[in-house]
């Protein structure tokens, strides 16, 4: 990958990153990450890495991130200010640039990474990956098919709703805020799902 | 030398599945099965040992027969087998504990037969049988301890056999603990020889392998013979640890004429004959022995002299007869002891079992001043009793007469003459106290009490049978031993020879051995039983109101007799109060409440403290969480950051 | 060409920038976005360490950590909707049942 | 290295407008062919000053179509509803046709054309994983509707746009499945490889179509396309009995034209796939690189110089195109619409699991044979 190349898509990754994180709705954030992914699958594509940058592509910007678009929607999240613990951001702050600045240190000064290696380029045909895939890390291939299969039913018992109850038209009424126990909480909120319907409020609301 | 016989199995199963059958179906299946199955167990096991011991009268001299069931205990170099090993010695002891055994078993069906536990009983009494038979037929010490404990146990359970009654619990846990403290010093002893023998590279117990090393054991010798000596005084009842045998009466009958006189109250003997390799390594250790056997012998003797009880007398009169085995091994002569061990199980457990028919007569009664006069009502006890006491006292030709006889030669021999002395005396006291026994229960006029003087009857057939073959035992038993130049001679002796020979022990032994002839001896001996007898005649027959009046005249010494020299009071006052002090104020106050548990509940108020202070950072907020974690990478990082910089 | 050690230092500042979202906003659903943008930062690093070594293995692993963080998504997402159900918020701060 | 970008661009050029101009083409067959089969006439007034008619020709309609409609179109005012979000609503019109567009960059529409001692690949980007790319980009195309329909501030447009994206969630499975099975067969994702490896024939005359070989396949890919662009009988996205015009509700002018370029261009990429993956792509029967080889006993061949094979197979790339264009507008005014619940139900529980046994079964034929293609 030249050089340009790879200031312009690192110029892009790190505005991106930090659009997903300085952006006040929550749409607007998961745009900047889907652009940040879809950078970053480019850049696996320029690194040899096609097959893979190509399910980045498909699995994260094509599946993963519509997840979020659709939770965010069903949630109906508005736009959120950056009030909040001060010292909490203050801290991260200085923690996050400490971090970035010892991974570079690092990264720049640990001889093994930086000096250009021999650098054997045997590319990632999808051959060779299938056929590490299906060899070297079989197992571990067969676990992650099962670490879905638990994620799928996992996610849709935690996501279901729950059954709608007898006796739940007297809760129905009760304001949220007053409801005293979460199970309370939780009846008045799933019939106000129910009557609620899903509208955006956009940034300039 | 050793044959491989597998029969010796069976001696142990059929108690064994006596124990599961009376256990697991005892109380389902009847008292008519029970009471057939459990001695029939014990017949069938004295059957095997019979079967095992003509095999073994079959074979040349010192010959053994052996099993080895299965490997036990494999630690690192040591090497533990359940084995078994049927020699002269632990066939004897197998020939009596089964043999009379199953007579008392066979008896019990007829005293206990009624009782509402009999399954639980008959279970004790066939545990006990199996771990008898284990402790006698193990060949290494480690499976003999198994065994003893075993035995410790049924002992325990039989003494407390009526556990309702709560002095009866009492004397059975004091039976137990006294028990602990003397097999403490066994296992010490166990463990001092394991040190001995594997610091030399010897990694086993098995009797006739350290029979072998002899001049490894020989530095522990006088140690390891006084601590497991210290066992056999707590199993055997011997001075200082004798105090739970008299307690121990409470027990049904039968369990005192198995346990607490014929046979485990003798493992101790058995132990010190089948150790005698050791204990012939240390003139010290077999002097210690020797000492307190004879001094328990007297000792018990003179408390035995004013009991009531017809069953504490015969316990003391089991501590005495005890203490004349002890001295009969302490002075080496391993055989004579065996052999009085054999006839004392004869004639006491028929003393226990005729005073447990006179007991069952009386409808419990055991004070002999509410007794006499019962020859007549009870012909076959009376007679078979009367054999036993003729046994006992020394008067030929019963069996004890020439076993005791033996014991106290070899003593005179060894050149023991104060030891000596005090057999014989004791011998003349026990011939006094045993005749007093027969004469207050069986002469002279009537004292039962009215409400029970109707019904005394002669015991069914099931226990005068027992009691009948017994007194044949006590009155032919000792023909195997006689002197020697009699006819056929010691034939025991000479038959145990090569398991346990004779020691000779002191130089002096030959010097004392001229002094006095054995005839003169054992005419010393007979004198003073015969003396004995006639005393007692004249106390207790001839003027039935001498005993009070002396009584009266001589207060103080007939009462320390009376309360058995105020050794329970003294060990009370001595070690239990002590000890209660030191538990209750030291240890529990002390220790327990205010340092464990301060330190228990310390380190709980200090988490809670902590806790309540710590759990401000929980916040519950999952970001202060992350920075904290932030911290803890920035950390790590860093101190590569750091590594990278130093190269 | 490129030196690998640009690619790694991009990744050292993406996963910063998505340390930094996690730990500043409050919004759950963009921390969990924060955490795929760590995610994605460590998987530039190993593709660019695989390509660096001349081994194939990063790309695997990249495509572990891929399959992985779409289960982590699919389940996070899941708690998140279980807990707007019972808490109608889905603000970090506001979450702290855990609290001493 | 500047021939070969000047090359790369034009191709790419040449792709996108003919894909452009193939769209507007489709618009007016759509109008027609609607008429057609409702039985009226259809567009036929707008003339460019009576030229036409003066000349005696029928009106077909395609000024109206192609030059007044867009002329209309890209002058109206171009309105955002209030309390919409204006940077994403400018945004996802074009969020939605560029991954299309961009997924004709690995379609090959040709074989080599050999140009001044230069093989040039009628490709605009030869991809070797190109299948992946093609899945990656329609993937993406997911972005433009939804956040069309967010952005619009209106509930029939986010509604239309939550129909959009799980609608298309749910087919790409299908498709991607249909995807693999073609893969699997030949044994390779590159789209250029699956052409020519389709070219020949099978006992003599028979050519070598995927259609023979995966019949359940075509079907998948067929329905499952047609889903992904949204079209009738897969349209509620867009039902305007229900949401008025779903995502697109609230734009007007030169943004909804291109929504509906996106459509159509979404009608012409499945027309592509299908052509590319089941009917030989820019095979032409018989056409080999030297020329015609004609089945039969005495085995003809009509040999023919590289530039005439070239355009030949373009022109047959192109025709199968758009017969599958025209094909797919035919279903359009046939079916009648899906209700939702249907939909999914299809989608999930019908061609989802026929996708994977179809795969399965693929995949064990390809293991027994031992062979690919």
């Amino acid at each position: 990958m030249s050089l340009g190349l790879f200031f312009f898509l690192a110029v892009l990754a790190a505005l991106s990153a930090l659009g997903v994180i300085a952006q006040r709705n929550p749409v607007h954030c998961l745009l900047a990450l889907a652009v940040n992914l879809l950078d970053i699958g480019v850049m696996f594509v320029g690194l040899g890495a096609v097959t893979v940058g190509f399910l980045q592509i498909i699995i994260y910007v094509g599946a993963i991130m519509v997840l979020f678009l659709f939770v965010i929607w069903l949630l109906n999240l508005q736009a959120e200010g950056f009030s909040g613990y001060l010292g909490l951001k203050l801290f991260g702050a200085i923690g996050a640039a400490a971090l970035a600045a010892e991974f570079a240190t690092l990264f720049l000064h640990t001889s093994r990474i930086s000096t250009p290696g021999a650098s054997a380029l045997t590319q990632g045909t999808i051959t060779t990956l299938g056929r590490h895939l299906f060899s070297d890390y079989l197992v571990a291939f067969e676990i992650t098919s099962l670490l879905l299969l638990a994620a799928v039913v996992g996610a849709i018992g935690l996501a279901r709703r729950p059954p709608l109850s007898a006796g739940l038209s007297a809760a129905a009424g009760s304001d949220l805020a007053t409801a005293e126990s979460p199970r309370q909480m939780s009846r008045s909120m799933s019939v106000s799902a129910e009557q609620q319907t899903t509208t955006p409020r956009a940034g300039s609301a | 030398m050793t044959h491989d016989f597998p029969a010796l199995g069976l001696i142990l199963l059929f108690p064994l599945l006596g124990v599961i059958f009376n256990i697991f179906f005892g109380q389902r299946c009847g008292r008519r099965v029970v009471n057939f199955i459990a001695p029939a167990a014990i017949f069938l096991a004295f059957a095997a040992a019979l079967a095992a011991f003509a095999t073994l009268l079959g074979m040349p001299r010192g010959a053994a027969l052996g099993f080895d069931l299965w490997p036990w205990i494999e630690a690192g170099r040591f090497h533990f087998d359940i084995a078994f090993r049927f020699d002269a010695l632990s066939g004897v002891m197998v020939l009596v504990v089964t043999g009379v055994g199953a007579l008392i078993h066979l008896y019990s069906d007829g005293y206990m037969g009624e009782d509402e536990d009999y399954a639980r009983f008959f279970a004790y009494m066939n545990l006990f049988a199996f771990a008898m038979l284990i402790l006698v037929l193990a060949n290494n010490l480690l499976l003999m301890f198994v065994g003893w404990e075993g035995v410790g146990l049924c002992s325990y359970l039989l003494i407390a056999f009526w556990y309702d009654n709560a002095e009866f619990a009492y004397n059975g846990r004091k039976a137990f603990i006294v028990n602990r403290v003397g097999d403490a010093g066994f296992v010490l002893g166990i463990l001092t020889l394991i040190s001995a023998l594997a610091s030399s590279g010897i990694w086993t117990l098995t009797f006739t392998e350290m029979a072998k090393h002899r001049e490894t054991l020989a530095p522990v010798a006088t140690l390891a013979g006084s601590l497991l000596f210290l066992g056999a005084t707590g199993k055997s009842a011997q001075i200082p640890l004798y105090v739970w045998l008299p307690d121990a009466m409470v027990g049904p009958t039968p369990v005192s004429a198995l346990i607490h006189a014929a046979t485990m109250v003798t493992a101790g003997v058995y132990m010190v004959a089948r150790l005698n390799f050791l204990y012939a390594l240390s003139s010290q250790a077999m002097t210690i022995v020797a000492t307190v056997g004879a001094v328990t012998a007297i000792f018990s003797a003179t408390i035995a002299i004013v009991q009531p009880d017809i069953k504490r007398v015969l316990a003391y009169s089991t501590i005495s007869q005890i203490g004349y085995m002890m001295l009969g091994v302490g002075v080496g002569a391993f055989a004579s002891g065996i052999f009085h061990l054999m006839t004392h199980a004869f004639f006491k457990s028929l003393l226990f079992l005729g005073a447990g028919s006179v007991i069952h007569a009386l409808d419990g009664e055991q004070d002999m001043n509410h007794m006499g006069g019962l020859k007549r009502t009870m012909p076959v006890t009376w007679v078979t009793m009367l054999v036993a006491g003729l046994a006992i006292s020394g008067i030929p030709p019963f069996a004890g007469f020439f076993s005791k006889d033996a014991i106290l030669a070899s003593t005179y021999a060894s050149g023991h003459i104060w030891l000596w002395a005090v057999g014989v005396v004791t011998a003349g006291l026990t011939a006094f106290y045993m005749f007093r026994l027969l004469f207050l229960t069986f002469h002279g006029a009537s004292r039962i009490d009215a409400s029970k003087r109707g019904h005394v009857h002669e015991s069914p057939a099931v226990m005068t049978v027992p009691l009948v073959i017994l007194a044949l035992c006590c009155l032919i038993g000792g023909w195997i031993g006689l002197p020697d130049g009699i006819l056929w001679g010691d034939a025991f002796g000479r038959f145990l020879m090569p398991i346990c020979p004779t020691l000779k022990l002191t130089p002096a032994a030959t010097l004392a051995r001229g002094s006095l002839s054995p005839a003169v001896l054992s005419a010393i001996a007979f004198g003073l039983a015969v003396s004995g007898i006639a005393l007692a005649w004249s106390f207790y027959v001839m003027t039935p109101g001498l005993p009070a009046r002396l009584a009266r005249n001589l207060s103080p010494l007939y009462r320390m007799l009376l309360r058995k020299y105020y050794i329970d009071e003294i060990y009370n006052t001595l070690v239990s109060r002590p000890l209660f002090w030191l538990s209750q104020v030291v240890l529990f106050r002390g220790v327990d409440s205010a340092i464990i548990d301060g330190a228990v509940d310390g380190t709980g108020l200090g988490v809670e403290a902590s806790g309540e202070g710590l759990r401000r950072i929980a916040t519950g907020n999952v970001q202060h969480y992350a920075l904290a974690y932030l911290a803890g990478v920035l950390a790590i990082a860093g101190y590569y950051v750091y590594l990278v910089h130093r190269h | 060409m490129t030196p690998i050690s640009y690619f790694l230092v991009l990744s050292a500042l993406l996963f910063a920038i998505g340390v930094l979202g996690v730990l500043i906003r409050r919004n759950v659903i963009v921390m969990l976005m924060s955490i795929e943008l760590m995610l994605n930062a460590v998987n530039l690093a190993f593709i660019a360490l695989g390509r660096q070594v001349g081994s194939i293995d990063g790309q695997v692993i990249v495509f572990f950590v891929i399959t992985v963080a779409a289960a982590e998504a699919a389940v996070g997402l899941g708690i998140v909707i279980a807990v707007f159900r019972n808490r109608a918020t889905v603000n970090a701060d506001e979450l702290n049942l855990l609290r001493w | 290295m500047l021939i070969e970008l000047v090359i790369g661009a034009i191709k790419a050029i040449v792709i996108v407008l003919l894909v452009l101009g193939l769209s507007g083409v489709l618009l007016w067959f759509e109008r027609k062919g609607a008429a057609l089969i409702q039985d009226r006439i259809g567009a036929n007034r707008a003339a460019v000053f009576g030229w036409g008619r003066r000349l005696g020709l029928p009106n077909l309609g395609l000024v109206n179509t192609l030059l007044a409609d867009p002329l209309k179109l890209f002058t109206k005012e171009d309105f955002v509803p209030d309390g919409a979000d204006h940077f994403l609503h400018g945004l996802a019109p074009f969020l939605a046709l560029f991954p299309i567009l961009i997924a004709f960059a690995v379609v090959p529409v040709g074989d080599t054309l050999r140009v001044a001692q230069r093989n040039v690949n009628l490709q605009a980007a030869h991809v070797d994983v190109a299948a992946l790319y093609l899945l990656a980009v329609i993937g993406i195309g997911v972005y433009g509707l939804a956040l069309g329909g967010w952005a619009s501030n209106n509930r029939w447009s986010l509604l239309g746009g939550i129909r959009a994206s799980a609608q298309m969630i749910s087919y790409e499975l299908a498709l991607g499945l249909a995807f693999l099975a073609v893969v699997v067969t030949y044994g390779t994702l590159d789209l250029q490889e699956i052409c020519r490896l389709q070219g020949g024939v099978w006992f003599g005359w028979l050519p070598r179509w995927g259609i023979l070989v995966q019949p359940v396949s075509f079907l998948l890919l067929l329905t499952a396309g047609m889903a992904e662009s949204k079209r009738v009988p897969f349209d509620v996205p867009e039902a305007e009995s229900e949401l008025v015009a779903g995502y697109f509700t609230e734009y007007s002018g030169g943004k909804q034209a291109v929504f509906m370029i996106t459509d159509f261009a979404e009608v012409v990429l499945v027309a592509v796939l299908v052509t590319l993956f089941f009917f030989g792509g820019w095979q032409v029967p018989w056409l080999y690189a030297d020329g015609f080889h004609f089945p039969g006993p005495h085995g003809v061949f009509l040999p023919l110089p590289n530039y005439v094979v070239a355009i030949l197979q373009i022109v047959a790339f192109w025709l199968k195109t758009v017969f599958f264009c025209c094909f797919q507008i035919l279903v359009r005014w046939t079916l009648p619409r899906f209700r939702y619940d249907q939909l999914m139900q299809f989608g999930w529980k019908g061609l989802l699991p026929v996708g994977v046994l179809n795969l399965i079964l693929t995949a064990f034929v390809v293991v027994i044979a031992g062979a690919h293609y």
